[in-house]
């Protein structure tokens, strides 16, 4: 099966194409088949190469298939080609199925719109990128897939691009994530140029060879790599676009800046982690990172009140932990988290969809209110996403994912603990806390707006499937105080390095896992007692001075916008300003008036008289043959 | 036959030369430009013949050769443009045509 | 008998393209202007160049004069224009590029009687000259070629009559 | 012994020229069943002789409007170029008044100053058919003669000189209009537009432009054009049989009578192209020029060049 390799990212391109020269005219049933179809037929052999992969793994992990050559110089070459292993087998089959789920529900969310057709040509043009992005064998391909979905998350931001402030914030979400590529591509730049070679297996093998650990290059080739990580994640400091592409439609929210193109940069990182391990102070920095955005993120989250902006600031929270997880060295634990959270963020989003669109396009969740009885498939399936999130214990997968990174954070050396008491304690605290105040607040209390536009079956189904996704996946990696089950591990361990001090840590874990289970739901309590129960403690709460300013600070997202704004933006205007009308204009005028006055004067000799012109030649003549004989 | 003709001709070519470079100069109406011009492509001509005869050498032909075509050349083109002026202008007077002045 | 048919030729040359130059009638300067070329072909015979010599009667005198013939016959402006050309060569007029020419030429002798590397004439027949064209001179005769077809194309595109007359 | 030659040349060939009129006439009477001039002498041959003292005694008038030095001119050119260009025709290995290494150039460069005559006669005359005639002629003359030109290039190529005498030479295998037949073909049309006879004589076609550029001429000063172009017929005969035709080459008779014999039926073939063919427009003439002779000319240079080459190896 591993000749239809190529086929996986070429039928959502192929769709692309159709769907760009022919969609305008194509109805709107044909456009859907097209679009949704592509990319079923693209997890359907993603599903059939995964079979084979997983009963006949291929010689060296690895399928490796090099379509044709793509750049060929005496100093540089490399092709267009694929290489597929089991790191890149799980970002397949997550951004393949969860992307045809989230298509065939764009099918009927997107149904009313009028550009039904560019829609799906951009989906499909996305999940094309993406595959790229995580199969190509070589890093020039790779950065074409990571421009691609750029490029694609810029389009879809922008969809509705009639309102301008949706096109701000497209153009936000490209210029920042644009300040990381620029990172990323001068990292790319510094690898060509100590190694010759853009093949990711070639490169690591070249660097673990000519690097020292912890020497100057691998310390900044990691970190610019890690800036472009940063912005693709949306991670600190350039975490601040991805609240903005919220203007996007649901799906898009749900696909790009939450299940897939996000995680790009936790799997770059996982992709390079050889290159990692030669920066050890970068790995810490990773995982410093990590932390610092999933706790901010976290806070953030409490304060918001638009259901998207909850959950963008959760997708950026749970990335801090799957960095964390990167930066302790638990690259296993990091990538199931991204798959897992794929399963429920993607759920909850197209929840959330579904709420706005009953609730005629209202975002503000204190607006809403009472939907369990309305929407019950909608309550249910959203409810079992919220406690993934919330990582209530044993029976959610996010409690497993997170109990792995949390692990690890506790062994990573000197810092551990402190690793684990923020991250575990406080993160999974304000993580139960934020999304169960969004299911309190939205499906409790009063129903405040009459529903509309129920869900048909093409919505419903993808959140049932991804709901017991969220529920069962879980249960393939089990910590082995529980029960001995390590099929991830077993899956895709093999292509990382060995994680530090993985060894079974016994009476000492089961105490950590209480401990955060009892966080996750002291957190659930917490946010009952504000948001449910009577009006009274948020209330009271609410006319407090202090708990105003600091819920304002939370709310702009800890005034990351505001720092920018003044620090970047506005010094940037002032300084424009200053130079605008004197200082280099000056200048510049005087260069350029000088001309004209030069030019005036020579204006003069263009009489327009040919004869003048010849005498003028003949001067010049006589010049030179005058000076020939003179000297 | 006299080794100094060469000599003497480059003396004839500057005459040439001069003359035909007083006719460009003196002379407004375009025909006698452009005869002006001809004469000075000869008189470069026969320096370059001259020149050639005085070292043996077969280059100065060749290079005469290239004359006549760019001589062919000027002339194809200059008539043209002297046609063109003449519809124009309704005369030939080349100090009438300065309207790229303004 | 040969020096002296040089310094004939050589003087009517010089001769003949003085009144060329000076004539007011087009058509009788141009008469003028053959008679220089014949002379100069003659010169270039006696150079030891009769190759050029018949090439420079077949191409100026032959074709590039006649088309300039032509020309003037087809504006037919010879006659009423030459007492308009009188007016033009006033003194005043010629008097400063006469001595502009002049003191070219004074340079140009000044820089010949500078002392010019010794050497024998010779004849170079046809054959030697074809052969530096189409080994040394190639390119040259290549760019040539170039020179001629955009000449054609120039010229097919000057004459063309103008769709609207400028105003 | 040259200025003996050439005085014998310059005499035959006004002679033989002066006689071709009246073969001419003879010739086309007989082929439109008439008799032609026939009083004058034994078979009408000294109609000439009469044709001669009546053009010497008729007025010869120049036109008060007209330019007079170059009308005086124009009709000297003519008989000038076309008796110049004889000085190098090979009539037999002695018999030849310049043996010049560029003899075919000259031949060229000479015959292409015959258009002056034209342009002379046609703008000194300074009416309008004059006028017309001798724009006609200047360009019907400037494009046959790239012909001819471009036409005789195969048969450098072939003997490896210009001189006309080792040109003929270079025939005694093989004459050279069986492997230059294009080239003979397009020399002997460019021949007849470069005379300016009929059908090709555009420049003075008389039911358009009464007499064309030299419409206004008379007496002897017309007879010289006339003659002139008689002379330029045998010219353009002898040239041909020197360059495509063997030139004096042939068994059993002295060189000069081959020559002559040949050079004889050409001109009789002139004759007959009159007889024969109609005028065509003149866009037709130019047309046919530029569009058929001009890419046939070039193609057979190309060829001869090619087979030349591929045949020396």
């Amino acid at each position: 099966m591993y000749a239809i390799v190529w086929l996986i990212p070429a039928l959502p391109l192929a769709g692309f194409l159709l769907l760009v020269f022919l969609g305008r005219r194509m109805p709107r049933a044909v456009a859907a088949v097209v679009g949704v179809g592509s990319v079923g037929l693209a997890a359907l052999a993603t599903v059939l190469v995964g079979a084979s992969f997983l009963s006949a793994p291929p010689a060296g992990g690895a399928i490796e298939e090099r379509l044709f050559g793509w750049v060929s110089l005496p100093s540089l070459s490399f092709a267009f080609g694929f290489r597929v292993d089991a790191l890149t087998l799980t970002m397949m089959a997550v951004i393949t199925i969860v992307g045809f789920l989230i298509h065939l529900y764009s099918s009927e969310f997107m149904s009313r719109d009028g550009e039904f057709w560019l829609f799906f040509a951009y989906m499909n043009l996305f999940v094309s990128s993406m595959l790229v992005l995580v199969m190509a064998d070589n890093l020039a391909l790779l950065y074409l897939g990571w421009e691609g979905v750029g490029l694609c998350s810029y389009f879809l931001i922008g969809f509705w691009y009639r309102e301008p402030e949706y096109c701000v914030a497209a153009r936000k979400a490209f210029i920042v994530t644009r300040i990381g590529d620029v990172s990323m591509l001068l990292g790319l730049a510094l690898l060509v140029s100590s190694f010759a070679t853009l093949d990711i297996q070639e490169l690591l093998r070249r660097a673990a060879a000519g690097w020292a650990p912890g020497s100057a290059l691998p310390v900044v080739a990691t970190l610019l790599l890690l800036g472009g990580a940063v912005g693709k994640s949306a991670q600190l400091p350039l975490q601040v676009w991805l609240p903005d592409a919220m203007a996007g439609p649901t799906p898009v929210s749900a696909l790009i800046h939450a299940a897939t193109m996000v995680t790009a940069g936790v799997y770059l990182i996982a992709r390079l982690s050889a290159l990692y391990a030669l920066a050890p102070a970068v790995q810490s920095l990773v995982a410093i990172v990590g932390l610092a955005t999933l706790l901010l993120a976290g806070l953030a989250a409490i304060a918001q009140v638009d259901l998207k902006r909850i959950l963008a600031y959760s997708t950026i929270s749970q990335i801090g932990y799957m960095f964390l997880g990167l930066g302790v060295g638990f690259y296993s634990a990091a990538m199931f988290h991204f798959m897992v959270h794929a399963f429920f963020k993607a759920l909850l989003f197209l929840a959330a969809g579904v709420v706005i669109m009953a609730q005629g396009e209202e975002h503000n969740i204190f607006r809403m209110g009472g939907l369990r009885t309305a929407l019950p498939a909608v309550f249910w399936t959203f409810l079992i996403g919220a406690s993934s999130l919330a990582a209530l214990p044993l029976v959610t997968a996010g409690f497993y994912s997170k109990e792995w990174i949390l692990w690890g954070a506790w062994q990573a050396g000197r810092g551990g603990p402190l690793l684990w008491l923020l991250g575990g304690c406080l993160g999974v605290l304000l993580t139960s806390l934020y999304s169960f105040r969004a299911v309190f607040v939205t499906f409790f209390g009063d129903q405040k707006i009459r529903e509309s536009h129920l869900p048909g079956a093409r919505m419903k189904i993808p959140l049932v499937i991804l709901a017991a996704l969220s529920i069962l996946g879980g249960f393939i990696q089990i910590p082995s105080d529980i029960a001995p089950v390590s099929l991830f591990e077993s899956f895709i361990g093999g292509v990382f390095p060995k994680a530090p001090g993985a060894a079974e840590g016994g009476s000492t874990q089961i105490l950590l896992q209480v401990v955060a289970s009892a966080l996750s739901l002291i957190g659930v309590l917490a946010a009952y007692v504000l948001y449910r129960r009577g009006v009274g403690a948020h209330e009271r709460l609410a006319d407090s001075d202090a708990y105003r300013g600091v819920r304002r600070f939370l709310f702009s997202g800890l005034g990351f916008d505001w720092v920018y704004k003044w620090a970047f933006v506005k010094t940037f205007d002032c300084a424009a300003k200053l130079l605008k009308g004197e200082v280099v204009g000056r200048a510049a005028d005087a260069i350029g008036s000088a001309n004209a006055a030069i030019g005036r004067a020579l204006g003069a000799l263009q009489s327009g008289r040919i004869r003048w012109y010849l005498v003028g030649i003949a001067l010049g003549a006589v010049a030179a043959v005058g000076a020939a004989v003179w000297l | 036959m006299s080794p100094q003709f060469s000599d003497y001709a480059l003396v004839v070519a500057a005459v040439l030369f001069a003359l035909g470079l007083f006719g460009v100069l003196a002379r407004r109406n375009v025909v006698y430009v452009l005869i002006s011009v001809e004469v000075m492509l000869n008189a470069a001509g026969l320096a370059f013949i001259s020149a050639g005869s005085k070292l043996g050498q077969p280059d100065g032909q060749v290079m005469f050769i290239f004359i006549l075509t760019l001589a062919a050349a000027e002339a194809s083109v200059g008539l043209a443009l002297v046609i063109q002026f003449y519809r124009a202008y309704k005369t030939l007077d080349t100090d009438s045509a300065r309207e790229l002045k303004d | 008998m040969v020096t002296v048919l040089f310094f004939v030729a050589g003087a009517l040359a010089i001769v003949s393209t003085a009144l060329a130059v000076t004539r007011p009638n087009a058509v009788h300067a141009l008469l003028y202007l053959i008679v220089a070329i014949l002379s100069l072909s003659v010169l270039f015979y006696l150079l030891g160049a009769p190759f050029a010599a018949a090439l420079e009667v077949i191409v100026y005198a032959g074709a590039i004069v006649v088309l300039l013939l032509f020309v003037v016959m087809m504006l037919n402006l010879s006659h009423q224009s030459v007492a308009e050309e009188r007016t033009l060569l006033k003194p005043s007029i010629w008097i400063g590029p006469g001595i502009l020419a002049a003191v070219l030429l004074g340079a140009l002798i000044a820089l010949l009687s500078n002392g010019a590397p010794a050497g024998g004439d010779s004849i170079e027949g046809p054959a030697a000259v074809g052969t530096a064209l189409f080994r040394p001179y190639l390119v040259g005769v290549e760019i040539a070629s170039f020179l001629l077809i955009s000449g054609v194309v120039g010229a097919y595109h000057l004459g063309r009559r103008l769709k609207e007359p400028r105003p | 012994m040259i200025v003996v030659v050439a005085l014998v040349v310059l005499l035959g060939v006004l002679a033989i020229g002066a006689w071709l009129i009246i073969l001419e006439r003879r010739l086309l009477a007989l082929w439109q069943d008439r008799y032609g001039p026939n009083r004058a002498g034994p078979f009408g041959l000294a109609q000439i002789v009469a044709d001669m003292v009546k053009i010497f005694f008729k007025e010869d008038w120049v036109p008060p409007f007209a330019d007079k030095v170059p009308f005086i001119l124009a009709p000297g050119v003519i008989i000038a170029t076309v008796l110049l260009s004889f000085a190098v025709v090979p009539f037999s290995p002695l018999f030849t008044v310049s043996r010049l290494n560029v003899g075919l150039l000259f031949f060229l460069g000479v015959s292409s100053l015959g258009v002056y005559s034209v342009i002379l006669g046609g703008w000194a005359s300074n009416s309008k058919y004059s006028l017309l005639g001798g724009i006609r002629g200047i360009v019907q003359m400037l494009s046959y003669e790239v012909f001819m030109g471009l036409s005789v290039v195969g048969v450098v190529m072939l003997a490896g000189s210009f001189d006309l005498s080792d040109i003929v030479r270079a025939q005694r295998g093989l004459w050279f209009f069986i492997p230059q037949i294009l080239g003979f073909v397009i020399f002997f049309i460019g021949g007849i537009a470069v005379t300016h006879r009929i059908p090709f004589d555009l420049p003075e076609a008389e039911n358009e432009l009464v007499a064309g550029f030299h419409t206004e001429y008379s007496g002897m000063k017309f007879g010289m054009f006339y003659v002139g172009e008689y002379v330029g017929v045998v010219l353009i005969s002898a040239m041909t049989v020197a360059l495509f035709f063997g030139g004096w080459l042939g068994p059993f008779l002295p060189p000069l009578v081959w020559f002559l014999l040949k050079t004889f039926l050409f001109m009789c073939v002139f004759i007959l192209v009159r007889a024969a063919l109609p005028r065509p427009r003149y866009d037709q003439l130019l047309a046919f020029g530029w569009k058929l002779l001009l890419p046939l000319s070039l193609a057979n240079i190309v060829l001869t060049a090619a087979i030349y080459l591929a045949a020396k190896g």
